[in-house]
């Protein structure tokens, strides 16, 4: 029968290493680099190998302890000033960093402890005071606004509406409006999304049939994932597509009417 | 417990809730009788009103409320609408000058010319006197016609509607014939 | 205006909003200058204080908030359950830690400083409302840098970035006499 042994959890290689000092209740500043490296080396052998991510951050640690035991051995070298260079130096400047802010964590959690007996206020504005609105002082409003300027934006707006319809059908003597419009499908969908939660994209397209329809609703599922109303997922290529309402998503924080301007 | 302390403590209690407090459910939560904590209540909103301060205590019935004082009423009137300073957007100018120049115009009219839902900008305008309704256009479904108000020929300085610069059938057929040869077509309207 | 009504009218914005309001928008909203509101909000809190009010002015960074008073906790608890904050796990709490007195601070960064991967303690922390982005470092690859918010201050009792619990030199000789006490040694840095 094997026997599973409960390892402390520790926090990554840092605070495994900060965990080993004081078990063995060594000074950092002169961590016995063999019998650390050991114990550290017996915790990772002991490791749940299943997380990689996790495993390889202890691993690198691992390495980086083999390597310094080994300059250890080797004669001590000097820097510019003939002082001898400390193989653990580095770590150990790593390892006292890492103590100071796990150390404010503790200092923080007690100041948190004691902030959360604060009790805050909800929004309690009266109505009448949300709801005024003040009043518009026309001349404010208006600027240098200009008579000649109004008439620019006039026929800017008519060009576009001309730009608008289609040469080739309009020779065929109809001109006909878009009967499906982004926005209009926008809300739809959106509305769609909040009262069904979760369905599929041919589920919207029974309401209504036709290519531009399909399109369109395409185009409104895609802009509803942009601004997070919804998520949607597809199986396999070609498959149906899933949508799932976003909990929590409010739709009336997108201006609809702004961000489409212009689109029909 | 002592009346400064029990006063703070229904004053903690109404801050934090903004609603109105049963004194019922105040007393629970006081592990004090209700004639106690009513008495409490009472000198604290006595306090508030001798005071001058910020807020009030007001009673409703058999609970207890704590309000603004309503001389600040302009203050947080300001302080509420500040960021939201009224501005003519892209989106209300156009509207404008398709009622300017339009007028009557019906709402589909509007939204047939500028290619989009026009009702949130229709309506900012009307609220900033701007535009109007004028009445009803004899047509299926009875659409309403908009029209500027006289605010807006003041602004603009124009005596009447029919001061407003033509557009001209000219620039009409000019846009035509860009849309035409862009298009490569003859258009036929 | 005089001092009494302008530390009422700070009262009531306070009281009515519940949320930290900028000093600017106060002093925007009274139409006075920002020291002077500055003064009556530090003059409110001191009263708050001083008489053992319910209720508790603080200041957060360059705004001010109201709050209840931290002894009546136990009968604000009973009067409702207030939702449950959540617990932050020891790696939260280091992370956290190190974007408070690193901040600015890049991703990499932290990660260096934890020597463990951070990605998911960043993600909580934002969601959890603790830290936000704050625009990107001019380094290579223009790396997000992250701090901490307004919700950090109130809930670990800050009033400013700059009132942190100091993090100190002899805090960090602290750490080395425990050392040499536990090593029994003399420790030469």
């Amino acid at each position: 029968m094997e026997l599973t042994v409960a390892l402390p959890v520790y926090d990554g290689p840092l605070d495994l290493l900060l965990g080993l000092i004081e078990k063995n209740k060594v000074n950092i500043f002169d961590i016995p680099i063999v019998t650390i490296t050991d114990q550290y080396l017996d915790y990772v052998r002991q490791m749940d190998r299943e997380d990689l991510s996790v495993m390889s951050e202890f691993m690198v640690m691992a390495a980086e302890l083999i390597a310094i035991k080994c300059k250890m051995l080797l004669p001590a070298e000097v820097d510019e000033e003939g002082e001898e260079i400390d193989p653990r130096a580095d770590l150990v400047a790593r390892l006292i960093e890492y103590k100071t802010y796990k150390y404010m964590s503790y200092e923080l959690k007690d100041r948190m402890k004691e902030a959360e007996k604060s009790f805050y206020k909800p929004d309690t504005t009266p109505p009448e005071v949300k709801k005024f609105r003040p009043a518009v002082d026309p001349a404010d409003l208006i600027g240098d606004l200009t008579l000649k300027k109004l008439h620019e934006v006039f026929n800017a707006v008519v060009r576009r509406q001309a730009d608008r319809v289609d040469p080739i059908r309009s020779s065929f003597g109809t001109i006909k409006q878009e009967e499906v419009r982004l926005s209009e499908r926008l809300v739809f969908v959106a509305d769609y999304a909040k009262e069904h939660g979760r369905f599929s994209f041919s589920d919207l397209l029974m309401k209504r049939r036709g290519r531009i329809n399909m399109i369109v609703t395409f185009l409104a599922v895609l802009e509803l994932m942009k601004y997070g109303i919804i998520e949607a997922s597809q199986e396999e290529i070609a498959g149906d597509i899933l949508i799932q309402a976003v909990e929590g998503a409010d739709m009336d924080s997108v201006d609809i009417e702004s961000d489409f301007e212009g689109a029909s | 417990m002592e009346d400064n302390k029990l006063i703070a403590a229904i004053e903690a209690m109404l801050f934090t809730t903004g609603r109105a407090i049963r004194i019922a459910d105040m007393a629970k939560a006081l592990e004090m009788p209700a004639d106690a904590v009513s008495r409490g209540a009472e000198a604290l909103a006595r306090r508030c009103e001798e005071e001058d301060r910020g807020v009030r205590v007001i009673r409703l019935e058999d609970a207890y409320q704590m309000t603004t004082s309503r001389e600040f009423y302009d203050i947080l009137i300001r302080l509420e609408t500040q960021p939201k300073k009224p501005t003519l957007t892209e989106a209300l100018l156009e509207t404008l000058s398709v009622v300017a120049y339009k007028q009557p115009v019906t709402k589909p009219e509007i939204e047939r010319i500028r290619g989009v839902n026009s009702d949130h900008a229709v309506n900012r305008l009307i609220e900033y006197g701007l535009v109007r309704e004028l009445g009803r256009a004899p047509l299926p479904g009875r659409p309403i016609l908009f029209g500027t108000t006289e605010e807006f020929l003041r602004q603009f300085d124009v005596s009447s509607k029919d001061d407003l610069p033509e557009i001209s059938p000219v620039r009409l057929a000019d846009f035509q014939a860009e849309a035409e040869s862009e298009a490569g077509v003859t258009v036929d309207v």
